[in-house]
This record gives structure tokens, C-alpha cells and sequence, in this order.
């Protein structure tokens, strides 16, 4: 099935022509109408990527999770309806697909409550959230299909233009909201950390690698091709909202201690990076400087998909871990790198890759991003000139953090010492496992050093936006990649040749001039200790507490102190306990309140039905009453 | 003389269901209900013989029959093995209810003067009376507590109702009249039948008792 | 034909007097349903191009309408009878039930069922009445089937706010009739349908406007729209589930099919604003009611009887937009729910007899514990919130598309935001319910043999009806075009 | 491509690797005759590297091929630097193999490299060095992006030798405001990249506040040489980038032998005067608590911010 996926988005992205297909007799009323346009085969290519994968994997896997048949039956419905929504091309074909999507990922995330009350409280809030993004995106993309009067995105998009602009900023608005809910844009995100870690491991690489994708999908889909762009404030949100995501996302990935939940955030913070380059994109439309629009958005799909490539790999590799030592909580782990060799290393190259490093992929996006940034804040357009260099300096910010928490999630997570039983007695994963991360750290490696292996079908893509770009933003020539207008050059392909090379040359003159061949186990410096146990080491939260402390005005971690004193002398304790832990200030201050009101209210409307027969005539005598008044 | 007459028996009925709401006396109030059959009676016949129809004749004896004989019959027996025969105090107090039995004749009276308009005659004069009877009536239904008096409370709404029934349409088909008035009988007798489970199950007819269900 | 309809689900009801409630003759009842069902698919072949069958003059009378009520009728009635087998002897043999009642549910089960019927294929709205009113007085003693205090409680709501509200549509039907009287000279007072359609632009406005609000009203409080559903959530939890599926899945909404003959009267009489409004209104206070209660639900029969309320809403909504999209969404809301509701509910009572209790607090681990019965509950409570690939979703989304293209995108909004309320509650509910370890061990005996049949039957049928309609589409279509031409 | 601009790619390479410890030599020299000592000669590293290079390879228990990869990676990453920058002359024929973004993300990924294997051993120096700098890495990263930005405003191109072009062809562009802010701003970020005062004191071994030197405590031998080795060249690199960023007058723009000599003499010339500068000024500093770097660094963030809106406000060099 995911071949398939990624066939038909090959396919399409090669020859720059949609699939078409109707089915007028399913779904009641409607039709399903598919048409696979290069846009939508990016997703989809980048979804049959993941499901490759994490089909794969599932099938070593299933014997940890998935144990019902009708659980199993659900995972490729799930996969399925996320290869689907990207082609649809009507109102109702699309919600009936991103609705599966959500229904099958729910029942997904549900499928461990047996063993733990976290993942039976996170299907809720994703339930409901996810259910929030669609009652925004029924409404947006209803309204809109009232307002030109007709359903498929065709007649919406010939449409579009001739609805007035309120409309069209209320229509962008849901959809945005819809959408974002779906991408884990804050302050939407609250499902995402919760759900994401507690459904099973490759169906989490699924979630978090293509579907929350799916939200970028519809906002790119709606605010750029229906829509055809719109003012400069939709960028400007779009670019605050993304901005905000990323940073947001990347402190309390650097600050988590489960390794899911650190994975988690990480795309929330990569969906703000997309949504950064997506609204400046928009920003940049609105002012006609096309150019560089292209990059941008090129910067976007890219990271998409490469996003989903590091992202589902490392997710395998949390679920390889999981697998293995029972436990996702990194101040638990350690030295898996030599008990797990192969999920180490390839758990590594995600974490390389997602930190923007080169040779991987991740660097090739972040350099694009980085370059239309940077050149959108030097074109002669006013606001961008000051939102560009702040979004560059947001995106900076990002990645130096998120280098510091993967450097914590592998460093202490696969390095070092085993700190509890489970991880010193870990097993690596069987071969499909292995295979499927393979499968995806091939896919990083590629893409990080020859970009060029898709760049026609990224520009096929971009161009399919329909925001006037016409000609290639993207380029390789001579192994050096071009973008666009920009100046700025670069080729993957030779960092990774020279990188490769120095590397050799040192080790060639190494082995030449070094005298000493073998190396001699010794024991560790211990300052004087005769001891070095794993209790010595630094743990995930303590890596991080440096930086925790930078940030605390952002993050306010709670700490508590317990400390009981011995009977004899209050001088003297007897146990001393720390709590320490970082709270999620948003859905403290934002939804704790809500839900404080939504329970108020429904214990208070308890009341309207007491019991009471007479109350309950009274009803009804008042509403007689009231309606001989209107009818006179 | 036709037209006095009617206006009689309507009066009749409306006032009745105004003192239905003032008597607090169980049995007091099932007589009430009975003149109130009465006086419909009355109008089914004045129709009937005024308009030479046979088929209202035939109504007014069945209502004759129903509501000044089964019925009050049926109420008054349960009344009698009742332990008090008096309802307890209703939720609002008399004098307000009178004044608001006044306030919903007016509000009838003015909802339904287009009615009239439609085809003013004698008859149709009494729609807004029965509009009166009807919300004067369920107004009772609100402010009682007893089961017995809800009972009766229904049956003088549907008195209303069958006023107005009786003089908007001329020859609504027979079968529908009669299969309305069976319904309600059964409807009756359904209610009775509750009231006395009622009784065995909560040892009292007070419908306050009933809120074990709620939310 | 037609009145062999009428007459057909009574065989089980002869069958009882005769010989009491046994297992027979409750499969008796349910090979009359599948007769019923049958019935109901030979009359659809005839009536789907637009035709309309009589019978005896203008007495009964069958339109596409008709037919595709008949046939929610019959398949809620096949499943809820199959799973009436078990119920009532798990209910026997557990001490719940004495033979006395179980007669008198055989006997009034068919009686309702064929009221209904009766409603549905009456040409006369006075005889729909008859036959609606019919219906209560046919449930009454079924909610009050457990015969203890809350189910007596149950029935006298349910009979006094129900008789009270349908006496007012009766005197909504007086008035209609008293229109059509004066129409012009030699008009006659007439309820019969398609002559009333006939009169219906001649009909003085004033009289129909308060005609129309009395019919609201009293159908509205069968229907169970807010104010008057009050009786609902009591009557709902109380009867035994069998009768809660037929009474949530189809009374309602046969109540529903009164509302929208009345329906296309009153708009060809006034035009469509007036009966909009009157039924926006409706529709938001049911949805407001629904949700503000489901959050704070502990009863899961009572939890569903708040959905009902909540999905009249939306029908209420439907018919308010009143296109012909709108109106076959309606329609396929009505079948879906129908589906759903039935599921749900026969769920419910399997869960009681296995668990005991009616509250939601009581009842854990389900899924762990009965998988069939807690994944059948589960699924079906998706289904009612609207997931695909069930039918209500695409119902519903047809009403929003419906809702928006007629300009009511505020209301429909409106309504959708509500969902959300429904969804989060439902959603907290069924977690606790269903999901998790099984904490205790099941102590009653495990539900009786096939009861899972019906159950996976309704859901299969539901999520075929969510995939494709193509069977029924014509079917719809012209049911559709007799509401909204 | 012709013989000249490989050998300009060969004469770089030499030059970084040979130059690093002198440099560094040089700035150890000149901090102890300003505290009044004789100090080490400067050649005193390279000293030290070779006696390093002749020792045992030891690896610490526990320890996986992270430890034993890093400090190739380290080395490999500024020899690639070191083949793209432009230091002796413009005219290199890797110039667009990387750009700026390319550079900084080579030197992340040393540092990155370099961090875990701080944490391979599981001691806890090694991951309290790890912990800080990333801590310092993670903060400096933006500050360094930003001024890479408001260099690359100016030029309107990323790439080393377009911005060097630019300033070479028009000099009021680096003498502006934006050049000075831009120019503080690396400053600090040098110091902070480069571990030295007041971030991190090289020299110190005291636990509590090392940075670098704790992640590479467990090195020995041939692997702390080349991690020795490469932490100078880091130096040399920043420091040469520096200079010809913002003061690019007399690079070579050909690659022609005498040309490359001359832009060669004048980058060592530079360079040491960076050198006397650096010890001159780590004289007169005291190391910062830990807790306080991160005020430095977001000062150095702001100034660069300042940097890159003014430029793209005054409209700098377009």
C-alpha cells in the first residue's frame, strides 16, 4: 500500500500530471473525488515513505503491541486514509478521508489502555481536539463551498476570488485553526505530546511523521491554491503562529525527560518551522515577490518530508528502545548503543539529522529555509525586512536548541551507562525492525547528500501551489543547489564527499605516523573515586538544567522540596525528596480553565432537569405561551 | 338566542377551569371537571341541533357520555379510596394563579383574535375560549402537585381542546373524533392505572416524590 | 397492501394472547419484522419513482416518504426484536421480569410497532395523530415494564408530558383543518394530506402561523426537541432496552415524519421563514440541552436518551435549512440514527444485565472484560458522534454543506460547535467506561448466545450506509422531493 | 579546473593545520610576558601534540565507537571548513560547495560530535562539560546565524566569497554600523565557540568551572592530539574568518603563486595581531560564572539582531 503511495506520488510528481479518479456512488450525497496533483503527491509520496516503513516494522513489532485483531485491522485503514487525503478534491471526499484518518489514529492511540491510564486520558484530549480541527475545517471549507456554490476544490478555487474579502479572511482563519489543531501549532498543540507517545510506536512514527504533516498539507492546500494567498496579516499569522510553535515545541522537547514526549515536541517544532517558511511564503505572495516565494515554500516540502523521514526513524528507534528496556523515560536508560548496536547508530542518524547537520537531510531544508529567510528580509518589501531577520533569528535559535536536546535524548539516552535493569538487559529488535529504520536512515543519508534526487519533483510540487511561480525555485546544477533568485549556493553532495574524505585522509595518516595500533581498555578518570556507577552520571535532566535555567521565565519548572526531619534533631533529615518538572504553562493557563468552566457548566445544567414534573410542564407552558405570542 | 347560548356554555367551561385552579378539595374539583364536560356537551349539542347535523349529535352524547359519565366516575372513585382528599398546597399561590389565569385569557384571547377574523360566527367566537381553557389549564397542570389533580388538570386542557375541536371544524370525519376520544380514554386510563401503582409504590399521590430521575 | 402492513406486525401481538411470551413466539416477532421488512422493500420498488399507492379511497396512502419510514421502521424492529429473544429471557431467568410482564411486552411491543406503521402510512394527519398518540399510550407501560419506583416515575413523566404535548398538535390539526375549511367558497374541512397540499397557498397565514406552532409543539415533545424533551431521558433509561431502541431509534423520528408533512403544508401556506425559524430555535435549544447535560451524564442509558435529543436537534436543523439536500441528509440521519441508536441501546441493555447498573461510575473496563458488547458500544457511541466511515457522518456533513449554501452558515456554525460539546462529553464517558484493565471480575453470566448478532448486523448495515447509499438513493431522492420540491 | 586553485585548496589546508597551534602558542606567549612570566615557546603545542601523537591509544570502559569517532569528525569537519573559507584567497574553487550556513552547521556538527562524547563515558565530568556546551553551543548558535545574516544582507549572498567580494569592492560597507554590531556580535560568539575567557578558561583544570576541558578528560594519546589539534584550528578558523570578513584587504583575489604568497603573509600578519589582541584582552578578564554566560550570549544575540535589522534597513550594500 505504501508503495503504492509512493508509486502514484512519484508518479505524478514525475510527469507534472494528476491522477484523476471519481467514485460518484460512495459516500452519500457527495461522491468521492480523488485527483492527485503534484502538491498533493508530495504528501502522499512522503506518506508511502512512512508507511513502507512503518508497515514494516509493525510486523516485529506487533508481537509488543497491537495484540487484537481488530487493532491490526485498523493500522493500515489508518495508513491508507493517510495516503488518501492529499488526493482528494472535493469538500466532502477530503473530510470523509481526514476524518478516518483521525477516527483510525484515535482508536490507534486508545489501543494501550489496557496498561496505562496516560494513554486512555490521551485518546480524550486527541479525540477532542482532533474534533475541534474538524468542526474548524467543516466550517471553513463548508462556508467557502456555499459562498461559490459548488464542492470541489475547482469550483472553489475558480471561485475563491469572488468572495469578499471578510469571508475569505473567516474561511482562512478556520481553516487555519482546523489545521493547526492537526499540526500541533500552539496553542493547539496540548494533544500532541500526549498522544503521540502513548500509541504504538510506528503508529506514532505515522502520526508524527506525515499526519500532522497533513495539517501543513491543508493549510498550503486552502490559504495558497483555493484561497490564492491573501493579505499580508495572513502570512504575518501564519509566521507568528509557526514561530511561536518552534520555540515553544524545541524548550519543552529540551526539558523532557520522555523520550516519545521529547519526540513529541521536536514536531511541534518542526511544524513550526514549516509554518515559518509557509507564512513567509504568504507574507512574501502578498507583496508579489514570487521568486522567492517558491523558495520558501520549496524550503517547506522539503522539510516535510524530510521531517518525516528523521522523525519516523526516530520514533521506530524510541520503539525499538521501548521494546527492549520497557521504559521511554531517558533518566532510565543508557549505554544502549553498544546493547542495541543497530537501532544506536541509526537512532543517531536521525538525531544528526533532525539537529540540521550535514551531510543529513535535515541540514539541505534548513539551509533552504535559512537562504529564502534571509533573502525575503533583504528584498525591498518593508514588513518583511522585519519579520525576516526575526524569523532567521527564531530558526536559529530552534536549531541551536534542538542540537542540544538530541545531543541530550541520544547522548543520554544510547551512551554512557545502563541506569535501570531494563536497559542494561536490553535485546536488539528483530530484522523487519532493523530493516524499516534502515529503510528511513537511508532515506536521511540520501536526501541529506543528493538533494538532487528529488528536486524536480519538489519544484513540480511547489509550482503546483498555485502561487504563480513559473519558474524552477529549485536547482541542481553541477551538483551545487541553486534556489530561485538567491544568491546563495550550496552542494550537499560535496560536503559529503570532502567530509567523507577528511575523514579518511586523518585516519589514513593516522594509521601511517601512529606507532600504536591497538588500543588499551583503561579505567575511567574518576577524580579520586574508586567507584564509577551510573548513579554518577549525568542524567537527561540534568543535561538539561542548564538551559532550563535560561528559559525559566518561559517554562517555570515547579520544584519541590520534601524533606523529613530525623526524630531526634530537626538538624538533621532523614529523607530529603525533589520533585522537579516542567509543566505545560498553555495548557495550564489556557485550557485548565476551560475545562474548569466546561465542568462547572455542566454540573450547573444539571439543574434544568431536576426531576421535576412541574418544572418540566413549565417548560413546555412557557414555550407554548411564547409561541401563540410569535405567532400572532 | 343560538349565539347566547353558546356564549353561555363557553363561559361556563372557562370559568370552570379558572375555579379548578382555586378549589383545592379532590372531589371539588373532579365535579368541576364534570360541568365542565357538561357545558361542552352543551355546545356539541347547540352545534348539532343548530346545523342539523347528526353527526354531532352523535358527539355531543359521546362526550356527554365520556366526560360527564365515565370519566368524573372513574376519577371520583379513586378519589374516595384516597387517604387525604385534599390536594396539598400548590407550588403558587392561589391568589397569583388567579391573576395569572386572567393574564393567559387575555394573552388567548389576543393570540387567537385572527383566528376569528378568519370566519367570524358564533362559533368560531369560542376558539378564543378554548385557547383560554387550554392555557388556564396547563397553567394548573404547572402549579399542582397532586397526581390526581395533573390528571384532571389534562382533562381540562383537553376540554379546551375539544371546544375548539367541536366549533373550528364543522365535519372534521368522525372516525378521527372518534378515534381522538378514544385515545384520550385510554390515555386515562393509563394515568389512572399509574396513579394507582403510584400509590402502592410511593404510599402517596404527591408528585414531588418523583425525582429519583434527574440530570 | 398497505394494510397488510398496518396489520402485519400485530401477528406476534394474537400470538402472545394466545400463548403467553415464549421464545417461539418472540421469534415469531422477529421473522413478522423481516415480513415487515420485506413488506417495506416491495413497497419502496413501487413507490421510488415518485408514485404513491392507496389504499381503501384516501386512507392509507404510501409515497417514497412512507416507504423509506416503513423500512427504518422494520429493520429497527427486526433488530430489536432479534435481541428482544434474549433480553427477555436473561430478564426471566435473572428474577427481573415475571411472566405477566413479559406477556404484556409481547403484546404491546407489536402494538407499538404497528401504531407506528400506521402513522406513517395514514392519509389523514388526524389519523397520523390517532395513531402517534397510539404510540404513547403503547410505551407506556413498556417504560414502565421493570415496574419499580423509577420506572413508574419514568412512565407518568412520559405520559403526562407526552399526552400534553400531543393534545396540542391535535389542536394544531383542528386548526389546520379549520383553515382548509375557509379557503374560498365551497372549500370543505379536509386533513386529508394530499388534499390539504392541494388548498395549502389558499390557507390564511394567521390561522397556519399559530396551527404551526401548536404542531411544533406537540410533535416536537414526541421528537423530544428542547423545552418539551424533558420526558425523554427518563422514559429512554427506564424501558427495557429493546423498547429504548425502538423508541429512540424510530418513534422519534416517525414523530419527525408528522413534522415534515405538517412541514410542507405550512411552508407552501406562509413560505419557508416562518417554520425556519420556529425549528432554528428548536434545534439550538435541543443541541444546548443535550450537550450542557451529557457533560455531567452519569447514567449511560440516559447518556444516549441526551444523544437522541441531541440528533433531533440536528434533524430539526436539516428540515429548517429544508433543501432537497438537507432533506435527504435528514432522511439518511433518520435511517443512521435509527441504526445507531438501536445498536447503542441493545448494547446498553446487555451491559445491564451483565453489570447491574445503569451508571456510567459502575461500569469499567469493558473492553477488556465483553469486547463484543464493549467494542459494539464503542463503536456505535463513534458513530453517533459522527466518525466515518458510519452513516451519520455523512448525513451530517451533507446538512453542514446544505446549511451553508442556504445561508445559514451562522446557525449551522453554531450547531457544529455545540457537537464539539457532545463529542468531549461522550468521549470522557465512554473512556471511563470502556477502556482501561479489567479491574473486577465479570460475576454475572455472560449474555446469551447470538446476542452479538444484531448487534454487529446494525453496525455493518451503519457503515454501509456511510459508504454508499446507492440501493436507497432514489429511494431518498424521491422521499426528498415529497418534502422539498 | 586548474592546478593553482587546487593548490589554493592545498596551501589552506596546510596552513590551518600548521598554523592552529602556533596560534594559540602565540597567545599563551603573549598572556605570560604581560603576567610577567617567560611562558611556553610557541611552538610549545605542537610540542605537546607530537609527544601525544607517540602515546598509547587508550579507550575508557564503557565507551562505544561515539568516543572513538568524534574526534575524526572534529578534525574532518575543520580540514572541510578550512577547503571552503575563503583565508588566502578569493578565488577558491569550492566556493560553492558551502556557504556560510554550511560553515556554521560544519562547526555544530563538530560540537555536537564532540558533546556526546563527553557523555560516552559516563562519567560525571564528561557529561557536566557535555551539558554546558551545548548549553553555550545552543545559545551562541543563533547569535552566530544572525550575524551570518547580516553579513549576507549586506552582500545579498551567503557564500564567503561573494561577501568578501563585497567588502573588498566597496569598503563603507564594512566601516557602517551594521559591520560594527556584526562584528561584536562574532566576537563574543568566537570566545564562546572557541572555549576561552570569559566563557571558558582553556587553561584551567578546576571541575566546577571547565567546560571543554571536562568533556575531554577522558581523552588521551593520539585522540586528545587531534582533539587538541582541532580545537586550535577551530581558533585559527574563527579568528581568520573574522579578519577577512570584516577586514578582507589583501587576500588574494587570483591564484596566482605570488599572489597566494602574499595573501598568505598577510592572513599570518592578521592573524597575529588577533592573537596579541586575544591575550591582551584574556589578561584583563576574569572568567564569568556559568550562569551568567548566557547574559553574554543573549547580549551578543541582541547585537547581532541589532546588526541584521539595521542592515536590512539602511539598505547596507544594495
Amino acid at each position: 500500500m505504501g508503495a503504492a503511495g509512493i508509486g502514484a506520488g512519484l508518479g505524478v510528481l514525475g510527469s507534472g500530471k494528476p491522477i484523476v479518479a471519481e467514485f460518484p456512488e460512495l459516500l452519500p450525497f457527495a461522491g468521492i473525488t480523488i485527483r492527485l496533483d503534484p502538491l498533493g503527491a508530495w504528501f502522499t509520496l512522503t506518506a508511502g515513505l512512512i508507511v513502507v516503513a512503518a508497515s514494516l516494522y509493525g510486523i516485529g513489532y506487533a508481537d509488543h503491541a497491537l495484540r487484537t485483531r481488530a487493532i491490526q485491522a485498523i493500522f493500515p485503514l489508518f495508513c491508507l486514509s493517510l495516503l488518501l487525503v492529499p488526493a482528494a478534491s472535493s469538500v466532502s471526499t477530503f473530510l470523509v478521508f481526514w476524518e478516518l484518518m483521525a477516527l483510525t489514529s484515535l482508536l490507534l492511540v486508545a489501543t494501550e489502555h489496557r496498561e496505562r491510564a496516560s494513554a486512555r486520558s490521551a485518546a480524550v484530549w486527541y479525540g477532542v481536539m482532533t474534533h475541534l480541527g474538524f468542526v474548524a475545517i467543516l466550517v471553513a471549507l463548508a462556508l467557502l463551498a456555499g459562498q461559490v456554490g459548488g464542492e470541489s476544490f475547482a469550483a472553489m478555487r475558480a471561485g475563491a476570488a469572488h468572495v469578499p474579502a471578510g469571508w475569505r479572511s473567516v474561511v482562512f482563519l478556520l481553516a487555519l485553526v482546523g489545521f493547526g489543531s492537526k499540526a500541533g501549532i500552539v496553542p493547539l498543540h496540548v494533544w500532541l505530546p500526549r498522544a503521540h507517545p502513548e500509541a504504538p510506536s510506528h503508529v506514532s512514527a505515522l502520526m508524527s511523521g506525515v499526519m500532522v504533516t497533513l495539517g501543513v498539507y491543508g493549510i498550503m492546500r486552502v490559504g495558497l491554491d483555493i484561497l490564492g494567498g491573501g493579505p499580508r496579516w495572513w502570512g504575518f499569522v501564519v509566521l507568528a503562529l509557526g514561530a511561536a510553535s518552534a520555540l515553544f515545541g524545541i524548550l519543552h522537547a529540551l526539558v523532557a525527560s520522555d523520550l516519545k514526549v521529547l519526540l513529541a515536541y521536536s514536531t511541534t517544532e518542526n511544524m513550526g518551522l514549516v509554518l515559518i517558511g509557509v507564512g513567509g511564503a504568504m507574507l512574501l505572495g502578498a507583496e508579489h515577490a514570487t521568486p522567492l516565494v517558491g523558495v520558501l515554500l520549496a524550503a517547506s516540502l522539503l522539510l516535510v518530508l524530510n521531517h518525516a523521514l528523521f522523525k519516523g526513524l526516530l520514533f521506530l528507534g524510541a520503539g525499538s528502545v521501548l521494546r527492549a528496556t520497557g521504559t521511554r523515560n531517558l533518566d532510565e536508560l543508557g549505554g544502549l548503543v553498544r546493547r542495541l548496536p543497530v537501532t544506536g547508530a541509526l537512532f543517531g542518524v536521525g538525531a544528526l539529522a533532525i539537529v540540521a547537520l550535514p551531510p543529513l537531510n535535515g541540514f539541505v531544508s534548513e539551509w533552504m529555509l535559512f537562504q529564502g529567510l534571509v533573502a525575503g528580509g533583504g528584498s525591498h518589501v518593508a514588513s518583511a525586512a522585519v519579520t525576516m531577520p526575526l524569523a532567521v533569528g527564531v530558526v536559529a535559535l530552534t536549531a541551536g536548541l534542538a542540537a542540544a536536546t538530541f545531543v541530550k535524548a541520544f547522548g543520554t539516552g544510547f551512551l554512557a551507562l545502563p541506569r535501570s535493569r531494563g536497559a542494561a538487559e536490553a535485546r536488539e529488535s528483530p530484522g523487519t525492525m532493523l530493516a524499516a529504520m534502515g529503510l528511513l536512515g537511508l532515506g536521511c543519508a540520501a536526501l541529506g547528500v543528493a538533494p538532487s534526487l528529488l528536486s524536480t519533483q519538489l519544484d513540480r510540487a511547489v509550482r503546483a501551489t498555485g502561487t504563480g511561480v513559473l519558474h524552477r525555485p529549485v536547482r541542481v546544477e553541477g551538483g551545487a543547489l541553486h534556489l530561485g533568485d538567491v544568491r546563495g549556493v550550496m552542494s550537499p553532495t560535496f560536503i559529503a564527499l570532502l567530509l567523507v574524505g577528511s575523514v579518511v585522509a586523518v585516519l589514513v595518516v593516522m594509521r601511517l605516523t601512529i606507532a600504536a595500533r591497538d588500543r588499551r581498555r583503561a579505567e575511567n578518570w574518576g577524580c579520586g573515586r574508586a567507584l564509577q556507577t551510573s548513579r554518577m552520571e549525568y542524567t537527561a535532566s540534568s543535561f538539561a538544567e542548564p538551559l532550563q535555567r535560561v528559559f525559566d521565565d518561559v517554562l517555570r519548572p515547579d520544584l519541590d522540596i520534601d524533606v523529613t526531619h530525623a526524630d531526634e534533631s530537626r538538624w538533621y533529615e532523614r529523607t530529603i525528596r525533589l520533585h522537579a518538572g516542567v509543566r505545560d504553562g498553555i495548557e495550564d493557563h489556557v485550557y485548565q480553565p476551560v475545562l474548569r468552566a466546561y465542568r462547572a457548566w455542566g454540573e450547573r445544567a444539571r439543574a434544568v432537569q431536576n426531576g421535576s414534573v412541574h418544572r418540566y410542564l413549565a417548560y413546555a407552558f412557557v414555550a407554548l405561551v411564547v409561541g401563540l405570542l410569535v405567532a400572532r | 338566542m343560538y349565539s347566547q347560548l353558546l356564549g353561555l356554555a363557553g363561559g361556563v367551561a372557562l370559568v370552570a377551569a379558572v375555579l379548578a385552579l382555586w378549589r383545592r378539595s379532590l372531589l371539588a374539583i373532579v365535579r368541576i371537571l364534570a360541568v365542565q364536560g357538561l357545558a361542552i356537551a352543551a355546545v356539541a349539542l347547540l352545534l348539532g341541533v343548530h346545523h342539523h347535523e347528526v353527526a354531532e349529535l352523535i358527539v355531543a352524547a359521546g362526550v356527554l357520555v365520556l366526560k360527564v359519565g365515565v370519566i368524573p366516575m372513574v376519577l371520583s372513585r379513586v378519589v374516595r379510596d384516597a387517604p387525604n382528599q385534599r390536594d396539598t398546597q400548590p407550588s403558587i399561590n392561589t391568589a397569583t394563579a388567579l391573576v395569572a389565569a386572567a393574564v393567559l385569557t387575555v394573552i388567548a384571547f389576543g393570540a387567537t383574535r385572527r383566528l376569528v377574523d378568519l370566519a367570524p360566527s358564533p362559533e368560531s367566537e369560542l376558539i378564543p375560549v378554548g385557547f383560554a381553557i387550554v392555557l388556564v389549564a396547563f397553567f394548573g397542570l404547572v402549579a399542582r402537585r397532586n397526581a390526581l389533580t395533573q390528571l384532571v388538570g389534562f382533562l381540562l386542557l383537553e376540554n379546551g381542546i375539544a371546544l375548539v375541536a367541536l366549533v373550528a371544524t364543522a365535519r372534521v370525519s368522525l372516525v378521527v373524533e372518534l378515534g381522538a376520544a378514544l385515545d384520550l380514554l385510554l390515555a386515562v386510563l393509563v394515568l389512572q392505572v399509574l396513579t394507582s401503582r403510584m400509590r402502592s409504590k410511593f404510599g402517596a399521590l404527591d408528585l414531588d416524590r418523583l425525582t429519583e430521575l434527574s440530570d | 397492501m398497505l394494510l397488510t402492513l398496518v396489520l402485519l406486525p400485530i401477528l406476534p401481538a394474537l400470538a402472545t394472547a394466545a400463548f403467553g411470551w415464549r421464545p417461539s413466539v418472540a421469534w415469531l416477532a422477529v421473522a413478522d419484522a423481516a415480513c415487515l421488512l420485506a413488506g417495506g422493500i416491495w413497497l419502496a420498488v413501487g413507490v421510488v419513482d415518485g408514485d404513491t399507492a392507496y389504499f381503501g379511497g384516501h386512507v392509507l396512502r404510501a409515497d417514497a416518504l412512507s416507504a423509506f419510514m416503513v423500512l427504518v421502521i422494520a429493520t429497527v424492529a427486526l433488530l430489536a426484536s432479534w435481541s428482544a429473544v434474549g433480553y427477555i429471557r436473561t430478564e426471566i431467568a435473572d428474577g427481573h421480569t415475571t411472566a405477566g410482564a413479559a406477556r404484556l411486552f409481547g403484546l404491546l411491543v407489536p402494538a407499538f410497532i404497528a401504531s407506528m406503521v400506521l402513522a406513517i402510512l395514514a392519509a389523514n394527519l388526524g389519523i397520523m395523530w390517532v395513531a402517534i398518540e397510539a404510540t404513547t399510550i403503547a410505551t407506556t407501560f413498556l417504560v414502565g415494564h421493570h415496574r419499580n419506583r423509577p420506572s413508574l416515575e419514568a412512565s407518568w413523566k412520559y405520559v403526562i408530558i407526552g399526552s400534553v404535548g400531543i393534545v396540542l398538535a391535535f389542536l394544531g390539526t383542528v386548526l389546520l383543518s379549520y383553515a382548509t375549511q375557509h379557503t374560498g367558497p365551497g372549500a370543505h374541512s379536509t386533513l386529508d394530506w394530499d388534499a390539504m397540499r392541494g388548498v395549502a397557498r389558499h390557507l390564511d397565514p394567521a390561522v397556519i402561523r399559530v396551527a404551526a406552532v401548536l404542531l411544533l409543539l406537540g410533535y416536537g415533545t414526541k421528537i423530544g426537541l428542547a423545552p418539551m424533551h424533558t420526558w425523554l431521558p427518563d422514559a429512554h433509561s427506564q424501558a427495557p432496552a429493546p423498547v429504548s431502541a425502538l423508541m429512540s431509534g424510530v418513534l422519534l423520528s416517525v414523530a419527525f415524519y408528522a413534522l415534515l408533512r405538517i412541514k410542507v403544508i405550512v411552508d407552501l401556506a406562509l413560505g419557508p421563514t416562518f417554520l425556519r425559524n420556529l425549528l432554528v430555535v428548536a434545534a439550538l435549544l435541543s443541541l444546548v440541552v443535550a450537550a450542557s447535560l451529557l457533560i455531567a451524564q452519569r447514567d449511560y442509558k440516559r447518556l444516549l436518551a441526551y444523544s437522541s435529543i441531541e440528533h433531533m436537534g440536528l434533524m430539526a436543523l436539516a428540515a429548517a435549512i429544508g433543501t432537497p439536500l438537507a432533506i435527504a441528509a435528514l432522511l439518511l440521519h433518520i435511517l443512521a440514527h435509527a441504526l445507531g441508536k438501536t445498536v447503542a441501546f441493545l448494547c446498553s441493555g446487555e451491559i445491564l444485565l451483565a453489570e447491574g447498573t445503569t451508571r456510567i461510575a459502575g461500569v469499567h473496563g469493558l473492553l477488556a472484560r465483553r469486547p463484543l458488547v464493549g467494542g459494539s458500544f464503542g463503536l456505535a457511541l463513534l458513530a453517533l458522534l459522527g466518525f466515518p466511515p458510519f452513516g451519520l457522518f455523512a448525513s451530517e456533513l451533507a446538512i453542514a454543506r446544505a446549511g451553508f449554501s442556504a445561508n445559514m452558515g451562522w446557525v449551522t456554525a453554531a450547531a457544529f460547535s455545540l457537537l464539539l460539546v457532545v463529542v468531549a462529553a461522550v468521549l470522557v464517558h465512554a473512556r471511563s467506561m470502556l477502556l482501561g484493565e479489567a479491574d473486577t471480575p465479570s460475576v454475572s453470566p455472560t449474555s446469551a448466545r447470538g446476542a452479538g448478532v444484531p448487534l454487529v448486523a446494525g453496525l455493518v448495515a451503519l457503515a454501509v450506509i456511510g459508504i454508499t447509499i446507492w440501493p436507497i438513493e432514489r429511494l431518498i431522492g424521491a422521499a426528498a422531493h415529497v418534502v422539498a420540491q | 579546473m586548474n592546478p593553482g586553485r587546487i593548490g589554493a585548496v592545498v596551501i589552506q589546508i596546510v596552513f590551518v593545520v600548521g598554523a592552529a597551534p602556533l596560534l594559540a602558542g602565540l597567545i599563551r606567549q603573549v598572556r605570560a610576558r604581560l603576567e610577567g612570566r617567560v611562558g611556553p615557546p610557541i611552538v610549545q603545542p605542537w610540542r605537546d601534540l607530537r609527544k601525544l601523537w607517540r602515546k598509547e591509544r587508550i579507550a575508557p570502559e564503557h565507551t562505544s565507537w561515539v568516543f572513538l569517532t568524534a574526534p575524526l569528525v572534529l578534525v574532518a569537519s575543520s580540514v572541510v571548513i578550512a577547503m571552503i573559507v575563503p583565508l588566502v584567497t578569493v578565488a577558491l574553487p569550492l566556493d560553492e560547495v558551502g556557504d556560510l550556513f554550511a560553515v556554521v552547521s560544519l562547526l555544530l556538527l563538530g560540537t555536537v560530535f564532540l558533546a556526546l562524547a563527553g557523555l560516552d563515558p559516563g562519567t560525571a565530568f564528561g557529561g557536566m562539560g557535555a551539558s554546558r556546551e551545548m548549553t553555550v553551543a545552543a545559545l551562541a548558535e543563533p547569535t552566530l546565524l544572525l550575524a551570518v545574516t547580516a553579513l549576507a544582507a549586506r552582500a545579498g549572498s551567503t557564500n564567503l566569497a561573494a561577501i568578501v567580494n563585497a567588502a573588498l569592492d566597496r569598503p563603507s560597507v564594512v566601516l557602517s554600523a551594521q559591520g560594527v554590531f556584526a562584528l561584536v556580535a562574532l566576537g563574543i560568539v568566537t570566545l564562546a565557540e572557541c572555549a576561552r575567557l570569559p566563557v571558558d578558561n582553556p587553561s584551567t583544570h578546576l571541575e566546577l568551572t571547565m567546560i571543554h576541558e571536562a568533556m575531554v578528560l577522558e581523552y588521551a594519546g593520539p585522540d586528545l592530539a587531534l582533539v587538541e589539534l582541532a580545537a586550535s584550528m577551530r581558533l585559527l578558523l574563527f579568528g581568520a574568518l573574522l579578519a577577512n570578513l570584516f577586514a578582507p584587504w589583501g587576500i588574494a583575489t587570483g591564484t596566482g603563486v605570488v599572489e597566494m604568497l602574499a595573501g598568505t603573509v598577510v592572513l599570518g600578519m592578521k592573524l597575529v595581531l588577533l592573537g596579541a589582541f586575544l591575550g591582551v584582552f584574556e589578561v584583563f578578564v576574569a572568567k564569568l560564572r556559568l550562569f551568567r554566560v548566557p547574559e553574554l550570549l543573549a547580549v551578543s544575540f541582541v547585537v547581532a539582531l541589532v546588526a541584521v535589522t539595521a542592515s536590512a534597513f539602511l539598505g547596507g550594500g544594495r
